[in-house]
């Protein structure tokens, strides 16, 4: 059945928000060495612009965007560069790091760049402010947000999505936002409508943030041309097709961009930043994330700066004796964590720690069985793709054929198939393997 | 023969007589090309429009033969005509209609010599079917052969992606699933009456 | 923190999952199935218990023994050999011969089950499969029935179903005539209530409609069984026959007769379902149901046999592969105008 | 002469076993199948089939340098055919019931594709003997198959063997075993035993060779 | 032909000789063989048929082949008919009936069946299934069940008063539920083989009795005919 202001299919997993979503953003202790990898968004690393050893002040630009798809860098805190080397990544590969130790005597002050006033600045000045800024997207897919705002020849935007929905169980990163920086998400909103001369405005919440969809309409300026649409809660109702789906009934076709549906969507707290930062010309040293789960003693929503390793946060918040499985973000589309030592960079938008409890009943203790064609993942899939068809293929390796005829390159990953699987078949982690074999097969053709 | 119905031939010969599931003729082509149901689904044309040419000739054949009166040519020359007009068929398929031809050429040098085709002609002359008849019988058989082809070709399809025991996998799990339908087919025993 | 120091494990995302499992939707099935066959065995009596006992454990003693012959664990934990089993055994008439009982059986899994790769795997309903075979293997045997609620049937058991393998079962009461067969050959239809509430002759489980119904409304709660292929097949049925029935009120029944006779309701609620030989969509599904619809009519109206539901389920297992090769879900993005 | 010897009587023992031409090769059934209900059906289509065989072996290979190759398929076809119609004739003149009940399937022989096979693949490249040899063993086999599967329909779908009844008389006969269905399973399950013994068997030779290796 | 390269013209001479030459093999093989089993299979079918008449028609000591004209009439006919019928006579050359080939859609397949019809009982009074496909134990009853074969010792088919059909078409009713001599006591588990039966029965009989008992002067004559 067709939900007002929803998509079709999707899942309702418990969302498990209340632990931390009434507590207020904390600032987190620094580290006494932060990893920042160059890195950490889609797109080419940046250029690191400091020598080992070099001393370097909170908010300093210490790597310079190397082309369009790529971003800045800027010093999380105040201290000396120790090296620049191979750090490893939630990805599990080693990517180049600054490593950074930081002083304690340190005020750890930010003193501003040059500003960018959304009044006078031209929307390239923004854009470019943008990117100097760093921002990249802290929705997930950290995405060079400046590169979404140029969207390609031709394409004009005329609806700007702030996805402030949050879908992901746990997670409440984007509800305290909403709560705490009203005003620098309506700041940034001014800099995105004036950069993409976008008319119109919408502010997608999911009901379960009820009070910050009050606070954003009470607070919202009279000059703005913004709404703010509740959908009701089901994941993935954050993904920004689905969103797209849901507020303006347009489908972003199969391998297209939202430009292609005339809109942009970009996350809120990536919005709060924008208004935050540019007016002082400051650039991403920190973001907001959830430390949360079963796992943790002190739950709760953190600005942590950017390349605090993950050891170094549960070991301040306190972790559980039976603590067995940490990932990064939520429990659905969250990484697994294999190595305490890698660092939260700007896609990071939580940590989740489960323990023996959860994990016995989680999916990787379960019995796996055959595909039984129970349909519930059709009936799951958000984008009606074929999960148990692309699963049997997937076991066979019919890799070509599952792109080809059964369109594994939309399937975003969301994870509601392997959800609700009764076989409890790692359907997306087939998935996963198989887009990269593709994408190998059509790079060596 | 002059009693029974065009109909109840036709059901006769499609489903409650089906010429695989219940004659095993034609198990050749049956189990060579159902592994895909894209070739399957040709070859069932194939068949169906060799066994009308077969019926046709057929029947002339058998007023040419009682005229001689000279049963004892009907093998031979039934084999020899049909073979030998496919063949002709064929080559006018490749002039007038080259798509026909890749759709349905490839499959019939394989079919001309083959039991179902045969076998068809001489049934429709041991049931002394009047030449309406013997083309309605023709057209049974033809759509019977294609539709026990185009299912067992989308079964044999769903195994493929099933876990098939190495031991039964290929022939065996073919006529096992041949056995089924056959038992199924049963269901429309008594039908066109 | 030390504790942080031993390695955690990486099970990929998502983390979590809905509780439902093989075994539970299985379980449920079971649960489903329980009031049918109590009625079943109230109605037809101790041989009832004792046709569906050796029905569901040949069932499961085959699984077990085949998984074993070919060196895996034994997966009659799963329950679906149970499902399998139960489901069979409420296909059969009631004073059926044991020894043919057990080996439909074992036709049922060993060929219709294990040899195609064990669960999820069968093209074909393997509780069908086994029972086909029967039907084709011993006619006579398969079409008697006895009648239901006679006195002393808990105490005293038919000799038939005491048959000594491979002998002709003997008879000790002659054949009632099941609804179906009294239509088709004498053209008497039943009364309804009486084929609601299970007081006519028939297969064990097939009689009282309205357990069956109830069994079936339960799955659907449960989000355990797809609505739409019952509900297309009474739909389809019900229509069919209406246009008959007023062509020619004599020849043809009228339709709720022929939803509450025969197996209609048990196959249509419980067999047709099953979900491993039936298409993937639900429009796929609605397709397959009104195929089954329109087969059991054709086989009903003007076929040789009084019942064609076990008939008209199998062929339309046949042919749920090229239902889901027809019918996939559009993807998001690819409609006509999309953008 | 010894190795000869050898080699011939292997010529005659492949078509029973190795490759077998129904299990193993799976060549020519259909026109058999449909009579395999009963042992004598099976028994007579069997000796038919191999009659034909030979037969038409035995000419094609006396024949085998005047026939061009051009010609060489339409020629066997006739030469088949010939002897199928003289078969025909002469189960006719045996017992007329025995022809109906093998009906339309001796004809039928003509397109068996075991004959065609040995004639092209055998019989054209070699000597009247060995051909014989060939034709014998591929016949056996053939025959011998076709009983195999007659056989269990018979007993079980007749309770008889040969005609003559085997078990008392309640025997509860199996119809499916004389339906069509019932051919295709017996044929399955044998399948599936050639093909179990033929694992065991390479099983077996791949075992002694490990061991001539090591010793 | 006219290429001046013999490699073909030899290639196509030997094709040439070679089908020829096999053709002429396989005439001869054939031809002979047929010749020689000629009279055996022509005794195999007189002793076929003469059994099968005997069964339905004890009685009768030799048959004439017959079949009706368009005017109604009976005549002695001498090709082979899909649905042959004959007259017999018995030792001192006495009408003793007429045997009749019937046909008609079974279980499985068409069904052939012989039966025999007596002038003086005016009724069926023999029966003989000759092809029949149906399921052994169930359809192939009708040729074993004692209970059905009675049906035929005196199956009545008597004319109607207005000569053109039977007074009481023949029905197969359901087992035990026999009450008429003109109804067939069916096979219970064969109903519809047994109600195959009665239906063809009924047509073959509407369409024969009313020619044979128009006719039956010329019948006596038919037999007069052959004697000179
Ligand atoms: C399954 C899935 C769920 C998502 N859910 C959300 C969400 O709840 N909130 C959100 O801001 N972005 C979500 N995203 C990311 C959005 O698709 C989109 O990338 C993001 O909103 C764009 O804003 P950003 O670039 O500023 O992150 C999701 C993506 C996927 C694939
Ligand atoms: C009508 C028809 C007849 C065939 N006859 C034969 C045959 O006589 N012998 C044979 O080996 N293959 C025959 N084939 C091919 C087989 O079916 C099969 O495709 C072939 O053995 C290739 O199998 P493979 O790919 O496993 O080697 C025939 C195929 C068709 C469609
Ligand atoms: C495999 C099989 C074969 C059958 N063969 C015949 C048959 O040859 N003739 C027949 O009349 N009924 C046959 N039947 C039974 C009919 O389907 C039908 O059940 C029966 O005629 C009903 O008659 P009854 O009501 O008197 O039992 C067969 C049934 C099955 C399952
Ligand atoms: C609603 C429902 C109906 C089922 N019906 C059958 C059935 O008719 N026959 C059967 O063997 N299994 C049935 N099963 C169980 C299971 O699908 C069956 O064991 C698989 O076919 C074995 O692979 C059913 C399961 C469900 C949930
Ligand atoms: S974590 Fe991922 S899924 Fe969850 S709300 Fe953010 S983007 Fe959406
Ligand atoms: S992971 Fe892919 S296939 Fe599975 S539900 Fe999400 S989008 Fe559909
Ligand atoms: S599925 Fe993969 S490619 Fe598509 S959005 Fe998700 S992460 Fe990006
Ligand atoms: S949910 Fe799992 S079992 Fe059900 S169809 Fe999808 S993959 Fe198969
Ligand atoms: S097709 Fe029947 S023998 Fe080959």
């Amino acid at each position: 059945m067709v939900q007002r202001d929803s998509f079709r299919h999707g899942i309702h997993p418990p969302e498990h928000k209340d632990e931390t979503r009434s507590l207020a953003i904390r600032q987190f202790p620094f580290a006494p060495e932060l990893i920042v990898p160059l890195s950490q968004h889609l797109g080419k690393p940046a250029k690191p612009i400091v020598r080992q050893g070099q001393e370097v002040v909170r908010g300093q630009t210490i790597a310079e965007a190397d082309g369009f798809m790529s971003v800045a860098m800027h010093a999380p805190a105040s201290g000396i560069v120790r090296q620049i080397a191979l750090a490893p990544t939630i990805s599990g590969e080693m990517v180049e790091s600054v490593y950074l130790k930081t002083m304690p005597a340190s005020s750890q002050e930010v003193d501003d760049g040059d500003p960018c006033d959304v009044e006078s600045a031209t929307p390239d000045e923004i854009i470019t402010a943008i990117q100097r800024a760093g921002i990249v997207g802290l929705g997930g897919a950290a995405f060079p947000t400046h590169v979404k705002l140029k969207p390609p020849e031709g394409k004009h935007l005329d609806t700007l999505i702030i996805n402030g929905v949050e879908c992901e169980p746990y997670l409440t990163t984007d509800d305290r936002v909403m709560l705490e920086q009203t005003a620098d998400v309506y700041m940034g909103i001014r800099y995105l409508l004036r950069a993409t001369g976008a008319g119109d405005v919408i502010i997608a919440v999911e009901a379960n943030k009820e009070e910050a969809a009050q606070k954003l309409r009470r607070e919202r300026p009279a000059d703005l041309p913004v709404r703010v649409r509740v959908s009701p809660v089901k994941y993935p109702q954050g993904a920004e097709k689905l969103v797209i789906k849901a507020l303006l009934d347009r489908e972003v076709p199969s391998g297209g961009l939202p430009a292609d549906v005339h809109t942009i969507c970009v996350n809120v707290a990536t919005t709060a930043e924008i208004g935050r930062l540019l007016p002082h010309g400051r650039g991403i040293q920190e973001r907001v994330i959830t430390i949360g789960g079963p796992g943790i003693e002190q739950k709760g929503n953190y600005r942590i700066p950017i390349g605090t390793t993950v050891r170094f946060a549960l070991e301040q918040t306190g972790a559980a004796e039976n603590i067995s499985r940490v990932f990064l973000g939520g429990p659905m589309m969250g990484p697994a964590v294999s190595n305490l030592d890698i660092p939260i960079t700007k896609g990071t938008s939580g940590i989740t720690a489960f323990t023996t409890t959860e994990t016995g009943e989680a999916t990787g203790h379960q019995k796996v069985y055959p595909c039984i064609h129970c349909a519930r993942c059709v009936e799951a899939c958000p984008l009606f793709l074929n999960p148990s068809q692309l699963g049997l293929l997937a076991k066979n390796e019919e890799y070509a054929l599952m792109a080809e005829e059964f369109h594994l390159m939309d399937c975003f990953e969301c994870g509601a198939c392997s959800y609700v699987c009764p076989s409890h078949i790692p359907l997306v982690q087939y998935f996963r393997l198989a887009k990269k074999m593709v994408r190998k097969l059509s790079t060596a053709a | 023969m002059t009693d029974v119905s065009h109909w109840s031939v036709f059901i006769n010969a499609a489903l409650i007589n089906n010429f695989v599931l219940a004659y095993f003729l034609g198990l050749c082509p049956f189990f060579g090309v159902s592994a895909k149901l894209e070739t399957a689904a040709r070859m069932g044309g194939a068949v169906s429009f060799v066994m009308l040419v077969a019926s046709v000739c057929a029947y002339v054949i058998n007023l040419l033969l009682d005229a001689v009166n000279a049963p004892y040519l009907r093998i031979i020359s039934y084999i020899l005509v049909i073979s030998s007009t496919v063949q002709l068929v064929e080559m006018l398929m490749r002039k007038l209609s080259p798509a026909t031809f890749r759709a349905l050429g490839i499959f019939l040098p394989l079919i001309t010599t083959n039991c179902a085709i045969l076998g068809l002609a001489l049934f429709q002359t041991n049931r002394g079917y009047e030449f309406t008849q013997a083309v309605a019988y023709a057209l049974g058989a033809g759509a019977g052969f294609a539709l026990a082809l185009v299912l067992m070709a989308g079964v044999r399809e769903k195994l493929d992606l099933a876990n098939v025991p190495e031991l039964v996998k290929g022939t065996a799990a073919a006529y096992i699933v041949a056995g089924i339908l056959s038992m199924s087919f049963m269901g429309f025993a008594g039908l066109g009456r | 923190m030390i504790e942080l120091r031993k390695d955690l494990e990486i099970g990929s995302s998502p983390h979590i999952s809905s509780g439902d499992s093989v075994e539970v939707i299985m379980r449920n099935v079971v649960i489903a199935l329980v009031p049918v066959c109590v009625f079943a065995i109230f109605a037809f009596g101790s041989a009832g218990a004792l046709i569906l006992a050796t029905a569901t454990v040949s069932c499961l003693v085959t699984e077990h023994v085949l998984c074993r012959w070919t060196g895996q664990e034994s997966t009659i934990g799963d329950w679906s050999a149970a499902v399998t089993g139960i489901l069979y055994g409420l296909t059969l008439p009631p004073d059926l011969p044991l020894w043919m009982v057990a080996v439909g059986g074992i036709f049922a899994i060993g060929i219709g089950k294990s040899l195609f790769g064990g669960l999820g795997s069968n093209a074909f309903n393997p509780a069908l499969v086994g029972r086909a075979f029967l039907q084709a293997a011993f006619p006579q045997a398969m079409t008697h029935w006895a009648m239901p609620f006679q006195d002393g049937r808990f105490t005293d058991l038919p000799a038939s179903i005491f048959a000594i393998p491979f002998a002709q079962p003997a008879y000790d009461a002659v054949t009632a005539a099941t609804p179906l067969a009294e239509m088709k050959f004498d053209g008497i239809q039943a009364v309804n209530r009486d084929l609601l509430f299970g007081l006519t002759p028939g297969s064990l489980g097939e009689t009282c409609t309205v357990l069956i119904f109830v069994g079936g409304l339960y799955l659907v709660g449960r989000r355990m069984m797809n609505w739409r292929i019952p509900a297309s097949i009474f739909l389809s049925v019900a229509l069919i026959t209406t246009v008959f029935a007023l062509y020619d009120p004599v020849a043809y029944p009228r339709s709720p007769f022929m939803l509450f006779s025969g197996g209609l309701m048990l196959g249509a609620m419980f067999m047709a379902t099953d979900m491993v030989a039936s298409p993937i969509t639900n429009a796929g599904c609605w397709l397959y149901g009104v195929l089954i619809g329109a087969l059991v009519v054709v086989i009903r109206f003007w076929g040789g046999m009084p019942e064609g539901v076990m008939y008209a389920i199998l062929l339309a297992n046949a042919v749920s592969p090229h239902i889901d090769r027809l019918i996939q879900p559009v993807v998001f993005g690819t409609k006509k105008g999309a953008g | 002469m010894l190795g000869k010897e050898i080699s011939s009587t292997d010529e005659f023992l492949k078509g029973l076993w190795r490759d077998n031409p129904v299990f193993i090769m799976a060549l020519g059934l259909c026109p058999a199948l449909a009579v395999s209900n009963t042992a004598m059906n099976s028994l007579t289509m069997g000796l038919a089939t191999t009659f034909v065989l030979l037969a038409s072996a035995t000419c094609v290979s006396a024949l085998r340098n005047f026939i061009p190759r051009e010609a060489r398929i339409v020629c066997y076809i006739c030469i088949i055919a010939t002897f199928v119609t003289a078969v025909d004739y002469i189960i006719m003149a045996i017992s007329l019931e025995l022809h109906r009940s093998l009906g339309a399937f001796i004809a039928l022989i003509v397109v068996n594709c075991l004959i065609l096979g040995r004639a092209e693949a055998f019989a054209s490249k070699n000597t009247i003997g060995r051909s014989l040899l060939d034709g014998l063993g591929m016949g056996a086999g053939f025959t011998g198959a076709l009983l195999c599967i007659g056989v269990i329909r018979e007993i079980l779908g007749s309770g008889t063997l040969f005609g003559v009844s085997l078990f008392a008389e309640n025997f509860q006969t199996w119809t499916i075993m004389v339906l069509p269905s019932g051919g295709f399973f017996v044929t399955a399950i044998w399948i599936l035993i050639v093909n179990r013994l033929r694992e065991k068997q390479a099983e077996a030779e791949a075992q002694a060779q490990t061991q001539g290796a090591s010793s | 032909m006219n290429t001046p390269v013999e490699q073909p013209r030899t290639s196509v001479w030997s094709m040439y000789r070679a089908i020829v030459g096999i053709g002429a093999l396989c005439a001869l093989v054939i031809v002979s063989v047929f010749n020689a089993t000629a009279t055996r299979i022509s005794e195999n079918q007189a002793r076929f048929l003469a059994r099968a008449v005997a069964e339905v028609l004890p009685a009768a000591q030799t048959t004439v082949p017959i079949t009706t004209t368009d005017d109604g009439r009976v005549v002695e006919t001498a090709e082979t008919l899909a649905l042959p019928a004959f007259l017999g006579y018995d030792a001192n050359s006495e009408l003793a009936g007429a045997v009749i080939t019937a046909e008609g859609m079974g279980y499985q397949d068409t069904l052939r069946v012989l039966y025999s019809y007596s002038f003086e009982l005016d009724a069926i009074v023999g029966f003989k299934v000759l092809d029949s496909k149906e399921t052994p134990g169930l359809g192939d009853k009708i040729e074993t069940e004692p209970h059905f074969v009675a049906n035929f010792e005196r199956l009545d088919a008597t004319l109607s008063p207005d000569g053109k059909s039977l007074q009481n078409p023949i029905v197969t009713v359901k087992q035990g539920d026999k009450t008429e001599p003109w109804q067939i006591d069916g096979i219970t588990g064969a109903t519809i083989t047994s109600e195959a039966v009665g239906m063809m029965l009924d047509e073959s009989a509407n369409k024969w009795v009313p020619v044979l008992e128009g006719n039956l002067p010329e019948l006596l004559n038919i037999r007069m005919s052959e004697d000179e």
